[in-house]
C-alpha cells in the first residue's frame, strides 16, 4: 500500500495531538465530524476506538464560531436582537426572550400583559417545533427515516402560525424590550386553538410508531447513563437534567413572564438514560400544549408594546444583570453589563448546549460507536448555539 | 424466562409500527407541489424590505431621507443618497445677492426631501424590521417576495426606488390614475 | 442557610444586590487564591456551575462565576479581579468538570490563564489565533465601580475600594440620570 | 449456448429490476412519508431511475489517497459479478430456469457468501476508517446470519426431500395452504429475517449505517463503482426474495392458473415488505444484532430443524 501522506498529515492536527499513538497499536483514532451526519452540523469529535468501543472522546468546537458576544459590544441594544435568532435557530423565541428580558431588567422596563402572553404562546409553540425537529433528527440518527417527515408535517403548522405573527419562519426576532413588535393577527388565537387538539391527536401516533418501538427502546434504554451528580458537575440543564430525575425548570425556579400564572407539570424521568431524556421531551410536548391552552384562554386585550419602549438609540442605565429563561435545551442565560451608553458593554450568552455537550466526553467513554450517536442525539445539540 | 417472554411481547410494537406507516402510505400526500401549487400564506411573510409609495403617486416613496433607517440598521444594509440642493442659476444668484444686500432674509433653494438613491443589500439584511419601526413616515415595508433568486451576490444589492417604479408599472398604476 | 457556606474564606467584598435588577442573590469578590476553596464549598452545598463570564474593566479583568442550585434556586456570583498584564486565576475544572470548557472559552476571549486546567487548549478560536477578541481598547475601558452596582454592601476589605463611595458630584449626576 | 443466453438474460433482468426497484423504493418511501416521491422526470417520475443511472455513469471515478488500487476497484466488480450465478437455478416459471440442477439451493448458498468478500475488499482497500468499520461489521453480520438462514432452508429441504428448487416448487400446490410456508412458518420467518440481514437492509443495515459510519464500506466510492454496489444490493434482494418465493410461497404455482406472473407477484410482494420495513424501523445496534441471531434465531432454527427431522422420520 502506498502512502503519499507526510507523517504530519497522518498524525493529525493540533487538536488530535493528545491522541497520539500510544503503546497500544490496536487503537483506532477516528475523526467523527466536522462533516458527519449525526453530529448535527459541524461538531467534531476525536475518538479513540478499540474495535467499536470508545476509549476516549474529545469534542472539538469552534467550527461555527461567530463571536456573537463581541458583536454585542458593537451594536445598539435593539440592533443586537436579530443575532439572538441566529444563536439557536431552533428555539429563537427563547433566546429573544432571554436577551430582551435582560434588557428589560437592566432598564426597569414594564411589559404589558398582552405582550407577556404573546411571548408565552410563541415561545411554547417554538418549543414544540424545536422538540419536533429534535425528535425527527434523533430518529434519523437511530436509522429511522420516516418520523422526521411526520414531525415536519406538524412543525409546518407551527411555522405557519409563527410566520403569521413574526413574518419569518425560523430566525424570529420580533420580541422587543417592553413587549413584542407586532400584535397577533386576528385569526391567530383560533388557529392555535385548532392546532392544540390536532397535535394532541398526533402524539399517540408518535408514541405507537416510535416510543413504544422495541428497537428504539433497546437503542435508548440503559444507554448514556447520566447520574444527577454528573449533571451537576457539568452544569447540565433542561431535559438532560430532568431526564436524570431532577425537576429543574427555570420557568418554575426563577419565574419570569406570566409563567407563575400558568399551570403545568415538569416532566421528569428517573431512568437517567437516553430514553429518560427522550421521554422528558415527549412529555414536554404535552405540557407545552397545556400551557398553550391556558394562555390562549387567558390572553387579555391591550397594547402589545409599552409606550416609551426603547428606541434604537436607547441608552441603558449603568449596571449589570443576569436573566435566565428555559429554552428547549435548557437554561439560557444572558449576562448583560452596561456602562450607560447605547451599546452593551458586555453581553455573555450562556448556551445550555455548551454545558450539555461538555459532559459527552465522560458519558461516551466505554460505549459503542452506535451508542455514542444515540447519546449525542439525546443531548439535543444545536452547534451554532454551542459555538455562538 | 420472563425477560424472553417480554421480548416476544415487545415484537407486537413492530407490527403496530408497520400498520402506522402502512396507513400513511394509503393516505394522500400532504406536500405542496411547488410549480403546480403554491402555499397559501405568502401574504404574512416578511421578506426583503420595499419602499411604500405615496398615496397619490405610486412611483414616489414616502421617504423624507431622515436617515433614521440607515443609522438604525444593525447590519448596515441600507444606503440612502440625498438630492443635492439645486444650484441657483446666475440670475437667481444675483437676485439673492441683491436681496441680501437689502437686508432681507434669503431663502436658499432647498434640496428635495425625496431620496436620490435608496440602495439595499439584501445579502446583509437579517429582516429584523427595525428600519420599518423607526421610519417616521412609514415608508419602509416588507415585501412578501419569497421567490427571489439570484446567481451572484451582487444581484442582491437592490435599488429600491427602481423596484418601486417597476412594481407600479407591473400593477399598471400611474400617477394620473390614482389622482 | 447560605451564611455558613463561605465562612472562613477571605472575602474582598460581599454584596447583596437587588435581585430583581441583577438576578443575583449573593455577590462575592474574592482573591484569586480564595476561589478554589469557595467553589469547593459550593460544590459540597449542591450548587451547579452556570457559566463563567469575563469583563474587561479599567481595573483589570473581572472573572465572574455564576452558580445556581437545582432545588434552592438563587444565583451566587463569585468574582475574581485579575490584572491585565498577567491575568492568572486558579482553575476550578477539577471541582466542576464543566468549568473546563468555560475556562478555555475565557482564555480564548480574554487571555486569562487558568492555572491547573487539565486541557488548556483553545476551545472556540483556532489554535493559531493569539488575539483576545473581547479585550477592549485601553481608551474604552470603564472602571469597575462605573459598571456594576453592588447594591447593599455586607462587608468590604479596605484594600478593595472600587465600590467605595466617591465624591458627591458623581453620585449626584447619577441621580440626575435616573 | 444456454449458459451465455442465460447470462445475458440474467444481466438484463438484474438491470431492469434494479431500475424498477429504485423507482419502487423511492415511491414507497415517498408515500409512506406523505410526499409524492420522484415526480418530475417522466410521468409520475417514471424515468427517474434511468436519469439516476445516467448520472452515476457520468460521474468521475475517484481513487482515494493511499487506497489499494487493485482491491479497491475489484470490490464492486466482484460484488456484482458474483451475484449473477445466484440467478442460474432460480425457477421463475415451469420452463423458465436458466439451468436446472439438482443442487440449486447449495449453489445459491455457496455463492451468496461471496458478496461478503467484496464488502471486505472494499472496506480494506478504501484506506478509510469508516469503510473498515463497515467491512468489519459486514463480516460479523454475514457470518452470523448465514447459519440460521441455512438451517431454515434445510428444514424445507427435509420436508420436500430435494435440493432442487424446481422440484421444491413442483411439490407445492397452487393454494396458500399447499405452500411450504403453511408447513414451515417459523422457517420462513427466520429465513426472512436472515435475508434482511444478509442483504444489509434496514433494520439490519449496519455495514452502511450512514448516521454512524457515514456510508460504511462504500464511503469512498463514486459513480458507477458505487452504482455496482447498489445494483448488487438490489440483485441480492431479488435473489433472496426469489428463493423465498420458490421455497416457501409455491413459486410459479398459484390459485386458478400458474405461471411466471405468480412468481413475480410473490417476489415483488416480499420486496415491498422489505422496503416497507426499511422505512418504518430504526436501526438495531451491533451487539443487539448479534444477540438476535445467537440467542433467538439460531436456537429457534435448530429446534425447528430437529422437529422437522423428527416429524419427517415419523411420518
Amino acid at each position: 500500500m502506498k502512502h503519499h501522506l507526510s507523517p504530519e498529515q497522518i498524525s493529525g492536527d493540533f487538536y488530535s495531538r493528545r491522541f497520539e499513538q500510544g503503546p497500544d497499536e490496536d487503537t483506532l483514532i477516528l475523526n467523527m465530524g466536522p462533516q458527519h451526519p449525526s453530529t448535527h452540523g459541524v461538531l467534531r469529535i476525536i475518538l479513540a476506538l478499540d474495535g467499536e468501543y470508545i476509549m476516549r472522546a474529545e469534542p472539538v468546537l469552534g467550527y461555527l464560531h461567530r463571536m456573537h458576544e463581541a458583536m454585542a459590544e458593537h451594536r445598539t441594544y435593539l440592533g443586537y436582537l436579530p443575532n439572538m435568532g441566529r444563536v439557536d435557530y431552533l428555539h429563537a423565541v427563547a433566546w429573544n426572550w432571554a436577551y430582551v428580558g435582560a434588557v428589560e431588567r437592566l432598564g426597569g422596563i414594564e411589559v404589558p400583559r398582552r405582550a407577556e402572553y404573546i411571548r408565552v404562546i410563541t415561545c411554547e409553540l417554538n418549543r414544540i417545533s424545536s422538540h419536533l425537529l429534535w425528535w425527527g433528527a434523533y430518529l434519523l440518527d437511530l436509522g429511522a427515516f420516516t418520523p422526521i417527515m411526520y414531525a415536519f408535517d406538524d412543525r409546518e403548522i407551527i411555522l405557519d402560525l409563527l410566520q403569521s405573527v413574526s413574518g419569518s419562519r425560523l430566525t424570529y426576532s420580533f420580541l422587543r424590550p417592553g413587549g413584542v413588535a407586532f400584535d397577533l393577527p386576528d385569526t391567530f388565537l383560533d388557529e392555535v386553538k385548532a392546532f392544540i387538539p390536532h397535535m394532541r391527536a398526533r402524539l399517540p401516533m408518535y408514541k405507537a410508531l416510535v416510543t413504544d418501538n422495541t428497537i428504539l427502546r433497546h437503542r435508548c434504554e440503559e444507554v448514556g447513563d447520566l447520574p444527577l451528580e454528573m449533571c451537576r458537575r457539568y452544569g447540565a440543564t433542561g431535559p438532560v437534567v430532568r431526564g436524570s430525575g431532577m425537576a429543574y425548570d427555570v420557568r418554575r425556579a426563577e419565574p419570569y413572564g406570566v409563567y407563575p400564572e400558568l399551570e403545568f407539570e415538569i416532566p421528569t424521568e428517573n431512568s437517567q438514560d437516553a430514553m429518560g431524556r427522550y421521554l422528558v421531551r415527549m412529555g414536554e410536548l404535552e405540557q407545552c400544549l397545556n400551557i398553550l391552552e391556558q394562555a390562549v384562554q387567558a390572553i387579555p386585550e391591550g397594547e402589545h408594546l409599552i409606550k416609551g419602549a426603547p428606541k434604537p438609540r436607547w441608552k441603558a442605565p449603568v449596571g449589570e444583570t443576569y436573566f435566565a429563561v428555559e429554552g428547549a435545551r435548557g437554561k439560557i442565560g444572558v449576562h448583560l453589563v452596561s456602562d450607560g451608553s447605547s451599546t452593551p458593554y458586555r453581553c455573555k450568552l450562556r448556551a445550555p448546549g455548551f454545558s450539555n455537550l461538555s459532559l459527552f466526553a465522560e458519558l461516551a467513554e466505554g460505549t459503542l460507536l452506535a451508542d455514542a450517536v444515540s447519546i449525542l442525539g439525546s443531548l439535543d445539540l444545536v452547534i451554532p448555539e454551542i459555538d455562538r | 424466562m420472563r425477560k424472553y417472554i417480554q421480548q416476544l411481547k415487545d415484537l407486537k410494537s413492530l407490527i403496530v409500527g408497520l400498520f402506522i406507516t402502512g396507513d400513511n402510505l394509503r393516505k394522500s400526500t400532504v406536500t405542496v407541489h411547488y410549480p403546480r401549487q403554491e402555499v397559501h400564506n405568502l401574504a404574512s411573510f416578511r421578506g426583503p424590505i420595499e419602499l411604500l409609495p405615496k398615496p397619490k403617486n405610486p412611483t414616489q416613496p414616502r421617504c423624507i431621507t431622515c436617515m433614521m433607517c440607515v443609522s438604525t440598521c444593525p447590519s448596515g444594509c441600507i444606503t440612502v443618497v440625498k438630492h443635492k440642493a439645486p444650484k441657483p442659476s446666475a440670475e437667481e444668484k444675483q437676485a439673492m445677492a441683491e436681496a441680501e444686500a437689502r437686508g432681507e432674509k434669503v431663502a436658499k433653494p432647498k434640496a428635495p426631501k425625496t431620496p436620490k438613491q435608496f440602495l439595499y443589500d439584501y445579502s446583509l439584511c437579517s429582516l429584523c424590521g427595525l428600519c420599518s419601526e423607526v421610519c417616521p413616515v412609514n415608508s419602509i415595508g416588507f415585501s412578501s417576495d419569497v421567490y427571489m433568486v439570484c446567481r451572484r451576490r451582487s444581484e442582491l444589492k437592490l435599488d429600491l426606488l427602481a423596484r418601486l417604479k417597476a412594481k407600479a408599472d407591473r400593477e399598471g398604476r400611474t400617477v394620473d390614475e390614482v389622482a | 442557610m447560605n451564611d455558613d457556606v463561605f465562612a472562613g474564606i477571605p472575602v474582598l467584598l460581599e454584596a447583596r444586590p437587588d435581585r430583581n435588577r441583577s438576578g443575583l442573590l449573593r455577590d462575592l469578590y474574592l482573591i484569586p487564591e480564595g476561589i478554589v476553596p469557595a467553589v469547593e464549598r459550593l460544590f459540597a452545598a449542591g450548587y451547579h456551575l452556570e457559566d463563567i463570564s469575563g469583563l474587561d474593566t479599567k481595573d483589570g479583568i473581572l472573572v465572574s462565576y455564576h452558580f445556581d442550585h437545582f432545588e434552592k434556586p438563587g444565583r451566587i456570583a463569585l468574582r475574581v479581579l485579575s490584572p491585565h498584564d498577567t491575568p492568572k486565576v486558579p482553575s476550578i475544572a477539577n471541582i466542576f468538570d464543566g468549568a473546563q470548557w468555560h475556562e478555555r472559552e475565557l482564555s480564548d476571549f480574554y487571555g486569562v490563564v487558568f492555572e491547573g486546567n487539565p486541557n488548556p487548549t483553545p476551545l472556540l478560536l483556532p489554535a493559531t489565533d493569539v488575539t483576545t477578541p473581547l479585550r477592549k481598547a485601553e481608551a474604552s475601558r470603564v472602571s469597575l465601580g462605573d459598571l456594576i452596582d453592588p447594591g447593599e454592601i455586607v462587608q468590604m476589605d479596605p484594600r478593595f475600594d472600587y465600590f467605595a463611595p466617591k465624591d458627591n458630584t458623581d453620585a449626584e449626576s447619577k441621580e440626575a440620570e435616573a | 449456448m444456454r449458459i451465455v443466453l442465460a447470462a445475458v438474460a440474467v444481466m438484463a433482468f438484474i438491470a431492469a429490476n434494479g431500475l424498477v426497484l429504485v423507482y419502487m423504493e423511492r415511491k414507497i418511501a415517498g408515500h409512506i412519508q406523505r410526499r409524492p416521491g420522484p415526480f418530475e422526470v417522466g410521468w409520475h417520475g417514471l424515468l427517474q431511475p434511468i436519469v439516476d443511472a445516467g448520472k452515476l455513469i457520468g460521474k468521475q471515478l475517484f481513487t482515494p489517497d493511499g487506497a489499494d488500487g487493485l482491491l479497491y476497484w475489484l470490490a464492486p466488480v466482484v460484488s456484482f459479478v458474483w451475484v449473477l450465478p445466484l440467478f442460474i437455478p432460480i425457477p421463475f416459471g415451469p420452463q423458465l430456469t436458466a439451468f436446472e440442477m439438482d443442487l440449486g439451493i447449495v449453489l445459491i448458498l455457496a455463492f451468496s457468501g461471496t458478496n461478503l468478500l467484496a464488502l471486505c475488499m472494499a472496506g480494506w482497500g478504501s484506506n478509510n476508517k469508516w469503510s473498515l468499520l463497515g467491512a468489519a461489521r459486514a463480516v460479523a453480520q454475514s457470518v452470523a446470519y448465514e447459519i440460521p438462514l441455512l438451517l431454515a432452508i434445510l428444514a424445507v429441504a427435509f420436508t420436500s426431500g430435494t435440493l432442487d428448487l424446481s422440484n421444491t416448487v413442483k411439490l407445492q400446490g397452487g393454494w396458500p395452504w399447499q405452500w411450504n410456508i403453511a408447513l414451515q412458518p417459523l422457517a420462513f420467518l427466520i429465513y426472512f429475517i436472515c435475508a434482511l440481514a444478509e442483504t444489509n437492509r434496514a433494520p439490519f443495515d449496519l455495514p452502511e449505517a450512514e448516521s454512524e459510519l457515514t456510508a460504511g464500506f462504500h464511503t469512498e466510492y463514486s459513480g458507477m463503482a458505487f452504482g455496482l454496489f447498489f445494483l448488487a444490493e438490489y440483485a441480492n434482494m431479488i435473489v433472496v426474495c426469489a428463493v423465498a418465493t420458490a421455497l416457501f410461497l409455491g413459486g410459479w404455482q398459484g390459485p386458478v392458473f400458474s405461471g411466471v406472473w405468480w412468481f413475480l407477484a410473490k417476489m415483488y410482494a416480499l420486496l415491498f415488505l422489505m422496503i416497507w420495513l426499511r422505512w418504518t424501523y430504526p436501526r438495531v445496534r451491533f451487539d443487539q444484532l448479534l444477540n438476535i441471531n445467537w440467542k433467538w434465531l439460531l436456537p429457534l432454527s435448530l429446534a425447528n430443524l430437529m422437529l422437522t427431522a423428527l416429524l419427517t422420520k415419523v411420518f
